[in-house]
């Protein structure tokens, strides 16, 4: 599993700090399908790069700690995510956002397999049967083997990012981080590689990390949830408890603004906009865009706490999210 | 067809390109005061001789006669084009009458190829080496020293370099021969010994001015790919450092460069004007220089036109075989 | 992070002092210091002539600043002229499309083709004199317009395709007030830039002809200067001021101008950056 | 492409290398004179006289067809290989007879038909003999090949050529032809149009492309190697030197090599006699001199001491206008720019002063100004403008010498008017710009606030001065010091520097203001050759080359009195008093401004050789570039 | 004058693509028709993919680009070719564009309110400041903002629905009688989606505005929409009413995308197959969707499917409802 506790993550820019995860604490299970939700610039992508270790100036770990435990030569290790690098791809890797840039676009992707993977075992196979291995992955994700002496430029979006796919689950990782993969991607397409990934993490028995802005993703696969708001963790739950009883309004806000195919229910988005993260508010963050606010909300960080087991919302309100209904409007700040 | 309708049009740009910019060497000359003729008869006539008027007339129409500069400016321009389309001939050089301009431009076509080329791979390859390594790891103060390094010697003008190169190691401390004298016969030991000696200086003057270009230009291009995604993602990926800077920093950052590499090649074919005046070298650019204060305008047309084809040349080459170069163009 | 770099801010210190040097200080020149024979040849440095004199009788320092002024200018001249002729030509093409563009393109292609700088030595050679500055002004700006052309016009295309544009046209604004009031915001980090880096082009330009001398030998430039020394053999005389004041200036100027064109992208860059 | 590749490919690598194994090679010219040091095309330098090859890189250096107009005639050519039939005693400015054996004899009373007896015994360098067969060949070239420069000269000249016997040639001409010899042998620099060429080597060839490679050499030298690159040519003696002309008159041959060797640019020029790599230079500046004083013990110029300068060179420089171009044409205009020059600091903005002034349009070097100069002081001290002002200004030399003694660079200067006046010439016009303003103002011009001369239609005069960039140095700078001279009067004159096709191109058709041409030359006493161009008859308009009289100056006077010189010879007694009476007038009319003769700063170096000509051993005049340095090359002699 | 106030009639744009080699034809709009009744203020979905064509008929909409064939005229006025200065004003009156990106609908180097007051002088006419005024603020009021917050700040002080309102603010200036909004929410966060939505239906009914909303967002689309048109690769296969298209799907390939949305509150089952590599289609001789329709015969692959019309609104493309029967030649294509 990976431990996240009580972790800073800061930009350093000519503006200022800006504090673009505060004080964020979770697990992340062995062999969970974990999504992590929020909006734009709610920090989920930079909490991304802090557990996949990769922290890199201007951003800095400035507080806290994430560890990761792993199984190694049979005994438990716990490595703090300053090592993480050491591990990657065989351990953990990364699917990125469905991009044209991640690929090396003057590489084959066959090459680009090549060059990544370091496990000594994998690298002892030799090229001829890496490559034999390699098509056979492909083959079983379904992916047609010509792709692999393609250049990137040439496969279409989907396939590049079922590319990537497997790509990051081919030497069998424990942990796959996966921020936006589907993003941009047609709905067809999506459906696709979501498919696909909770297949392979049915078949490997890994854990799975998804950060998604879209409520409807994690709704279809995800096993439990982090919601994300101003940097900071508003409400974890499993996935269905979450979409059923949202304890925090800001979730409950942000799944009643999703119009539904079939309902014909008025809807409406919430107003204002996220704090900036250069300067946030005193008290809880969403407190300004929030119907439930008062003046105690302002003034007091709210914790996160448990409402009832496994369900963590910090929400000094969260026994009234669900009582009071929403009202309409909000359109203006 | 598609392809053939591109290659039409690249074709016809390209022929244009080049019989637009040879018409403007064949005009410009004749439209401004001087013509080869006076030169001559000034030549044969400033040391002072006799001026008998009957002579200097009769000179003066037969050289008009032996120069081709009889008729109408359309008439000389249409047997020009004529000439250098069907024979490919630029005729006899006027100020070397009857000297072939090809004999000229062959025996001086070496030496600036040779010396240019020298130059320019040179600093090519060792202005990207530099830069690849000073913007891979420009957080280091060594990167930051060599860039600066460059900053100061690269907008400083060649000829000013070799200024003060000629002053420094030709004058003050006479480690390199202040003229350019080859001896030795030409393809012996000896004599490419001196060749180089004597190059040395001319070489250096260019190399150091365009390595400070390369540099640069390397190096904003690895800061900038460095930041692309896929180096990003193949770090993530755990691919180990130096294949990054190869494979993905390196390969990416050196397409624009093989391009300024190419336009600079058809570049070589002018010669390095000034350079070659002030070190007495034997190339192009000296012959060019000659040719303009002879108004020798058949020499003139003949270099000149040299370093319009390669220059439209490269382009067009550049053009047809980027697509296998970068792969990302191929199949756009 | 700073918002000026140091690189920005030598360049900058350079070009001011050269200013200073070239634009203010001739004007306090007491007398014309390219008349021959004003002074006593060759005096050392001194209160009275804080360079000393050269073989000509002339004031080097009130010489240097003058050939620094007319350096100035010429490259101020034309660059000017050639990046304001650049970048119009390069968005009306890109703007307008079609047979203009191909045509305007097709001209551009054939500027870059010519090698200038023997058509320059042709054209000083043969006209030489008192006009050349300008003759040779002149020339600089047809052999430099078209590179700023070039990539305004690429500019202009990538440009036209931002919705913005759209949307000012969706604003009844006509092509004009696009032009200038939505694209050429735009370019004007870029311009600057190239502006500056056409002034290296046309000072080196120059005073590379001088140095063989094709210039206008006449007026004072860093050239000419150049030119007059290495003529009355400053260098194996030991005249080191006179010889290697012109030149470490060009190289000095260069620098600085050089410093702040890149200093200057790289700020615009950032501050694009934080937008 | 081999080339291409070897030259590439080697020269980053090699030069590294030999940066290290090279740099004390290039030390060796330090070295001491003695031993047996070896020049770098190998051959003892103790018998290797280097000079100096003016003409620069020569681009067919292996092309030696002197009746091809792109041939170079220097670099030993026309020195050492080709000879003439008479040769010119620069110290008297008198002809002599080399490769014929006499003077040519008329043979009628009309100078129509001449006989040309050459010298017997002489043979070319393949052992051919030299005989009158090669003389007809050779001036029959002109005559049949159309494509020849000199073709329309020979049709026009030449009636008749043929051979009497093996050694006399029997030449008709069309016209009367009083000074046959100069037309057909050396005066100045060397004829132009005559040099036998060997007609066994000839005969079956186009003599318009034949290279003529290598040369057939009739003087006592004979071709050895070059630079393909076209930097240097060597000359060996021959061993059959006695069978040459030099051999027979001068009975002496000289060292056993010449090299022509071009290294650049001035400084490198005279860095390389410095280090005793040249012994001959041809044309430096002032300046230079002044570095190769300061810097050779080895090196002595003309003089030993100040001015340095050999004055005697036989074309004077000075300021040109065209006279059909308002307001040139008046001779005011013309006057007033001439009081209006400031001389004495012309000529130290020039050459720092070593420049030896004529008022005369002929230039003074010595047999010259004794000739004309000196006698003539008196009408020039008489002589008055319409207006009876008295322009002539007898004090330059003097006022001159004391400018020097004031700067302390005079100790070297005589100290007799005399003496003072042989070197620096028998005085010029006055510095009067009052005078000058006076002529000016008769003919409308008006001076606006600030001093500056207006046109007499009110705008602003300026004037422009052709002036060379890249050669004859001296006139460049002259139109420098004059412009310079000419804007403290108040007229806006400045300079054209211009490359030799538009400065010529601008003398012939006339299209320019002002010019710093060097149309006054002449050698001897018998000035016709050199002034006959001056005739009205020759002018053409403006914008058309001119065949002579390029200045376009017209006048009945002195179209009168060259009429009448073109009659007489020579040695007629007549001559030298028509040319006063044509001097005087030209002076008069001022149809272009004569300034100064032209200096030559002529070092030679004399760690090796000896003997060579200068101020205190005047056996010769210094012109290393002249076809009689065949004669002077006899007499240096290596040290020791 | 037609009863229709907007008409595409056999509607096709052709764009030449590829290079150096391997030049190819695309058909980005390919016989296009459709029609809207006059005095029927609606809002009219057009929903696709990418490569679907949906922009390019947008643009070609908004007289950005032109048709390679066939006419479109808005309110009887014909759109395509060259229009001069008095009708390009003319039809900027009618018709008014939304785009999708609303931070570059903005120069960054001007405030924003420059393109509200150009609308207001150039297409509006208003002659004064004030009426100006009167103009631009009555917008910004309509879409729920004001002028005091609009007026002198730069695009970057605004989140991306404010832009967006303010974008839609602008288009309501001279009070067009259509709006062609191009994936105006694609760009702006889930939560703030609705705000910019809801607009739609205010501006249908109070303004009486005809809105073509285009969308690859089935559930919005579904949500704001009276008419709904699924393209497909160039083509629409089907259109009608949006509750009649969206609940009972008479295309397959409609069938498939609704199958594939990302929906709350009901799961995935089985796997769907995944297209083919995308430029291949374009070619296709017979129906486009062929390839991946799991209904597809012989004939769909051989012959462009018929228009078959369902009811008074409803059309779609295809073999299926007709019991593939080879149709009768579909004239204008």
């Amino acid at each position: 599993m990976i431990r996240v506790r009580n972790v800073c993550l800061h930009y350093q820019t000519v503006q200022g700090t800006v504090k673009a995860v505060e004080n964020v604490s979770f697990d992340i299970f062995d062999g969970e399908i974990l999504g992590i939700a929020g909006e734009s610039g709610c920090g989920k992508s930079t909490l991304m790069k802090g557990i996949y270790g990769n922290v890199e100036a201007p951003l800095a770990l400035t507080q806290g700690s994430i560890e990761m435990e792993i199984e190694q030569a049979g005994e438990r290790q716990v490595i703090p995510s300053t090592q993480f690098h050491r591990y990657w791809w065989e351990h953990i890797s990364y699917i990125p956002q469905a991009s044209m840039s991640v690929l090396n676009p003057v590489v084959r992707i066959q090459d680009q397999f090549f060059d990544s993977y370091l496990r000594a075992d994998v690298r002892a196979l030799g090229k001829q049967q890496l490559q034999g291995r390699i098509a056979e992955y492909l083959r079983e994700l379904e992916l047609p083997v010509e792709v692999l002496h393609s250049y990137p430029h040439q496969l279409s979006g989907g396939m590049r990012q079922r590319v990537i796919v497997a790509l990051a689950t081919f030497v069998h990782p424990r942990f796959v981080l996966a921020d936006e993969p589907t993003t941009a991607l047609d709905v067809v397409v999506q459906r696709g590689i979501l498919t696909m990934l909770v297949n392979l993490q049915r078949q490997l028995q890994n854990t799975f990390i998804l950060v998604s802005h879209d409520m409807g993703v994690h709704y279809q696969i995800t096993d439990r949830m982090v919601i994300m708001y101003a940097g900071q963790v508003v409400e974890i739950a499993p996935t269905a408890i979450l979409f059923e009883r949202p304890r925090h309004p800001y979730t409950q806000l942000l799944i009643n603004s999703l119009p539904r195919l079939g309902d014909d229910t008025q809807r409406f988005g919430i107003g204002g906009r996220p704090p900036s993260l250069l300067a946030p508010p005193a008290g809880c963050r969403f407190a300004a865009r929030c119907h439930l606010a008062d003046d105690q909300c302002r003034q007091v960080q709210p914790p996160l706490v448990e409402v009832e087991p496994g369900h963590f919302a910090a929400c000094l309100k969260h026994e009234w999210v669900t009582e009071i209904p929403l009202v309409g409007g909000g359109e203006s700040a | 067809m598609a392809v053939v309708r591109f290659l039409a049009v690249r074709l016809m740009v390209y022929v244009l390109v080049v019989w637009i910019g040879v018409t403007i060497i064949f005009f410009v000359p004749r439209f401004v005061p001087g013509n080869p003729v006076e030169v001559m008869m000034g030549k044969l006539l400033s040391q002072g001789t006799t001026m008998d008027p009957v002579l200097v007339e009769s000179m003066r129409k037969t050289l008009t006669e032996l120069f081709g500069l009889e008729g109408t400016l359309w008439e000389q321009y249409s047997s020009f084009l004529s000439r250098v389309i069907l024979t490919q001939d630029f005729g006899p050089s006027l100020s070397y009458y009857p000297t072939p301009v090809s004999m000229l431009v062959a025996r001086a076509l070496p030496w600036s190829l040779g010396l240019l080329l020298t130059a320019l791979l040179t600093s090519w390859l060792l202005g990207n080496l530099i830069g690849l390594l000073a913007g891979y790891y420009n957080k280091k103060n060594l990167s930051k020293l060599i860039e600066t390094g460059a900053m100061i010697v690269y907008p400083i003008p060649y000829y000013i370099l070799a200024l003060l190169l000629v002053i420094l190691f030709a004058y003050i401390w006479p480690i390199f021969p202040f003229v350019f004298q080859v001896s030795g016969t030409p393809g012996s030991w000896p004599w490419i010994q001196s060749v180089a000696y004597n190059s040395f200086l001319p070489l250096v003057s260019i190399v150091a001015v365009s390595l400070g270009w390369w540099i640069i230009s390397m190096k904003a291009m690895v800061i900038d790919t460095k930041e692309e995604d896929f180096v990003q993602y193949a770090r993530s990926r755990g691919v180990s450092d130096h294949k990054i800077m190869l494979g993905y920093v390196a390969r990416t950052a050196i397409l624009p460069q093989i391009t300024v590499l190419a336009l600079s090649i058809g570049g070589v074919f002018g010669g390095a004007l000034i350079t070659e005046i002030l070190f007495g070298y034997p190339g192009v650019g000296s012959l060019i220089y000659k040719a303009i204060l002879g108004s020798d305008y058949n020499l003139m047309l003949g270099t000149i036109s040299i370093s319009i084809v390669a220059v439209a040349t490269a382009t067009l080459v550049l053009d047809l075989i980027y697509p296998f170069i970068d792969p990302r163009i191929r199949y756009k | 992070m700073r918002l000026i770099k140091p690189r920005l801010l030598v360049g900058i210190v350079i070009v001011s002092i050269f200013s200073v040097l070239g634009l203010l200080v001739p004007l306090f020149a007491p007398e014309d210091p390219t008349a021959w024979n004003t002074y006593f040849r060759n005096l050392p440095p001194s209160a009275e002539h804080i360079m000393g004199t050269n073989n000509l009788g002339q004031d080097i320092f009130w010489l240097l600043t003058w050939s620094i002024r007319n350096s100035l200018w010429i490259g101020l001249g034309v660059s000017a002229a050639a990046t304001v002729i650049g970048v119009l030509v390069g968005i009306f093409s890109g703007f307008v499309g079609g047979i203009t563009d191909r045509v305007l393109t097709l001209l551009m292609d054939v500027v870059i083709a010519v090698p200038s700088l023997p058509i320059l030595i042709l054209i000083s050679a043969l006209l030489g004199g008192k006009s050349s500055l300008w003759i040779i002004a002149g020339v600089l700006v047809v052999f430099n317009w078209p590179w700023p052309g070039r990539q305004a016009r690429a500019m202009a295309l990538s440009l036209r395709e931002r919705e913005f544009i759209n949307v000012a046209g969706a604003s009844g604004e006509n092509t004009l007030k696009i032009i200038v009031w939505e694209i050429l915001p735009f370019m004007l980090g870029w311009a600057l830039a190239n502006f500056i880096n056409t002034i290296l082009v046309a000072i080196s330009a120059e005073s590379g002809l001088a140095i063989i001398g094709l210039a206008s030998l006449k007026d004072a430039t860093l050239g000419t200067m150049i030119y007059w020394a290495m003529q009355h053999q400053a260098l194996l005389l030991e005249k080191w001021l006179w010889i290697l004041s012109p030149i470490l200036s060009i190289m000095l100027l260069f620098i600085g101008l050089f410093l702040v064109s890149t200093g200057w992208s790289d700020y615009f860059a950032t501050r694009r950056g934080r937008q | 492409m081999k080339k291409y590749l070897a030259i590439a490919s080697l020269l980053v690598l090699i030069s590294l290398l030999s940066a290290c194994a090279a740099a004390p090679a290039a030390e060796s010219g330090d070295a001491a004179a003695a031993g047996d040091e070896m020049t770098f095309v190998d051959t003892p330098r103790r018998e290797t006289l280097i000079l100096d090859n003016l003409g620069g890189t020569l681009e067919r250096p292996d092309f030696f067809n002197p009746y091809a107009p792109g041939v170079d005639m220097g670099r030993g050519f026309h020195e050492v290989c080709l000879d003439n039939l008479w040769e010119i005693n620069t110290t008297t400015g008198e002809q002599f007879p080399s490769l014929a054996a006499e003077m040519p004899k008329a043979l009628n009373e009309e100078y129509t038909s001449f006989e040309v007896k050459l010298r017997e015994g002489i043979y070319w360098d393949d052992g051919v003999e030299f005989t009158a067969d090669d003389v007809v060949y050779t001036l029959q070239l002109g005559l049949t090949n159309d494509k020849l420069p000199i073709h329309g000269w020979s049709i026009d000249y030449l009636k008749d050529v043929r051979a009497v016997d093996k050694y006399t040639v029997v030449i008709d001409t069309n016209r009367s032809q009083p000074r046959f010899s100069k037309d057909l042998g050396a005066t100045i620099w060397d004829a132009t149009r005559f040099w036998p060429v060997p007609k066994h080597i000839w005969e079956n060839q186009d003599p318009t492309t034949f290279v003529a490679f290598p040369p057939t050499c009739i003087a006592q030298y004979k071709y050895s190697k070059h630079d393909p690159n076209g930097n240097w040519t060597l000359w060996e003696l021959r061993e059959d030197w006695e069978r040459t002309a030099v051999g027979m008159v001068a009975g002496k041959p000289g060292p056993k090599y010449l090299l022509w060797n071009f290294v650049g640019t001035e400084e490198k020029r005279i860095l390389a006699m410095i280090n005793n790599d040249v012994d001959i230079l041809q044309d430096i500046t002032p300046e230079s001199m002044e570095v190769l004083n300061n810097r050779s013990d080895a090196v002595r110029a003309w003089h030993a001491g100040f001015p340095y300068a050999d004055f005697d060179d036989p074309c004077e420089r000075g300021i040109a206008f065209n006279n059909s171009q308002f307001p040139y044409d008046q001779w005011q205009v013309r006057w007033a720019l001439a009081l209006a020059t400031d001389i004495k600091n012309v000529s130290l903005g020039t050459f720092a002063g070593m420049l030896r002034v004529s008022p005369l349009a002929v230039p003074p070097v010595a047999a010259v100004q004794n000739a004309y100069h000196k006698p003539l002081v008196e009408r020039l001290l008489a002589m008055e403008l319409p207006d009876g002002y008295k322009p002539f200004d007898p004090t330059f030399a003097t006022a001159m010498a004391e400018i020097f003694n004031e700067q302390g660079v005079g100790g070297d200067l005589p100290t007799t008017e005399a003496e003072l006046i042989d070197l620096f010439g028998v005085g010029w016009w006055k510095y009067d710009v009052d005078q000058a303003a006076k002529l000016l103002e008769e003919v409308g011009f008006t001076r606006n606030a600030e001093g500056k001369w207006l046109l007499p239609d009110g705008t602003p005069w300026s004037i422009a001065i052709n002036a060379p960039v890249d050669f004859e140095v001296q006139s460049g700078r002259l139109a420098f010091a004059v412009a310079d001279s000419w804007s403290k009067f108040g007229v806006d004159a400045s300079v054209n520097t211009m490359t030799g096709g538009s400065f010529w191109n601008a003398s012939s058709t006339g299209e320019y203001q002002a010019g710093s041409y060097w149309p006054g030359c002449a050698i001897g006493p018998d000035i016709y050759p050199n002034v006959s161009f001056w005739h009205q008859k020759f002018i053409v308009e403006t914008g058309q080359p001119a065949p002579g009289n390029q200045h376009r100056h017209k006048s009945d006077e002195l179209a009168r009195i060259l009429d009448e010189l073109e009659k007489v010879t020579s040695d007629d007694p007549r001559n030298v008093e028509l040319s006063k009476d044509l001097l005087m007038q030209m002076a008069l009319e001022m149809h272009w401004i004569p300034m100064f003769g032209t200096s030559k700063f002529v070092p030679v170096n004399e760690t090796y050789f000896t003997n060579y000509p200068t101020a205190d051993n005047y056996y010769e005049g210094p012109w290393w570039w002249w076809s009689n340095f065949k004669y002077i090359v006899a007499q240096i002699e290596p040290k020791q | 004058m037609s009863d229709k106030f907007l008409e595409i009639k056999n509607v096709s744009k052709i764009y030449r693509i590829g290079g150096l080699l391997g030049q190819t034809k695309i058909a980005a709009v390919d016989n296009v028709n459709l029609a809207l009744e006059r005095g029927k203020p609606q809002v009219l979905s057009i929903v696709g993919e990418s490569g679907s064509g949906k922009t390019t008929l947008a643009r070609m909409l908004l007289h950005l680009i032109q048709p390679t064939h066939g006419e479109i005229l808005i309110d009887g006025m014909q759109t395509g070719g060259q229009l001069n200065g008095a009708q390009l004003k003319a039809f900027r009156r009618r018709a008014q564009p939304i785009f999708q990106n609303p931070f570059e609908s903005f120069s960054s180097r001007k405030t924003v309110d420059t393109y509200l007051f150009e609308t207001a002088r150039n297409i509006l006419g208003a002659q004064t400041q004030a009426a100006a005024n009167r103009a631009v603020d009555e917008a910004l009021v309509n879409v729920g903002l004001s002028a005091e917050r609009v007026v002198g700040r730069y695009p970057n002080q605004f989140s991306g629905g404010e832009l967006q309102r303010i974008s839609v603010a602008r288009a309501m200036i001279p009070r067009p009688e259509l709006i062609v909004a191009d994936e105006p929410v694609s760009m702006i966060d889930a939560s703030m989606r609705m705000n910019v939505v809801n607009l739609f239906k205010k501006l249908r009914d109070d303004f009486k505005v005809t809105i073509l909303y285009i969308t690859h967002d089935l559930s919005t689309a579904y949500y704001v929409s009276d008419q709904i048109a699924i393209m497909y690769r160039g083509s629409i296969v089907e259109s009608g009413p949006s509750a009649k298209v969206l609940k009972t799907p008479s295309h397959p390939y409609t069938e498939l995308l609704l199958d594939s949305v990302a929906k709350i509150g009901e799961k995935w089952n089985e796997v769907v197959r995944l297209p083919d590599l995308e430029t291949k289609e374009y070619g296709y001789k017979g129906c486009k969707f062929a390839g991946r329709c799991p209904y597809a015969r012989e004939v769909c692959r051989q012959a462009r499917p018929p228009i078959v019309t369902l009811d008074e609104q409803s059309q779609v493309h295809c073999f299926k409802p007709v019991d593939y029967q080879h149709p009768a030649p579909v004239s204008g294509s």
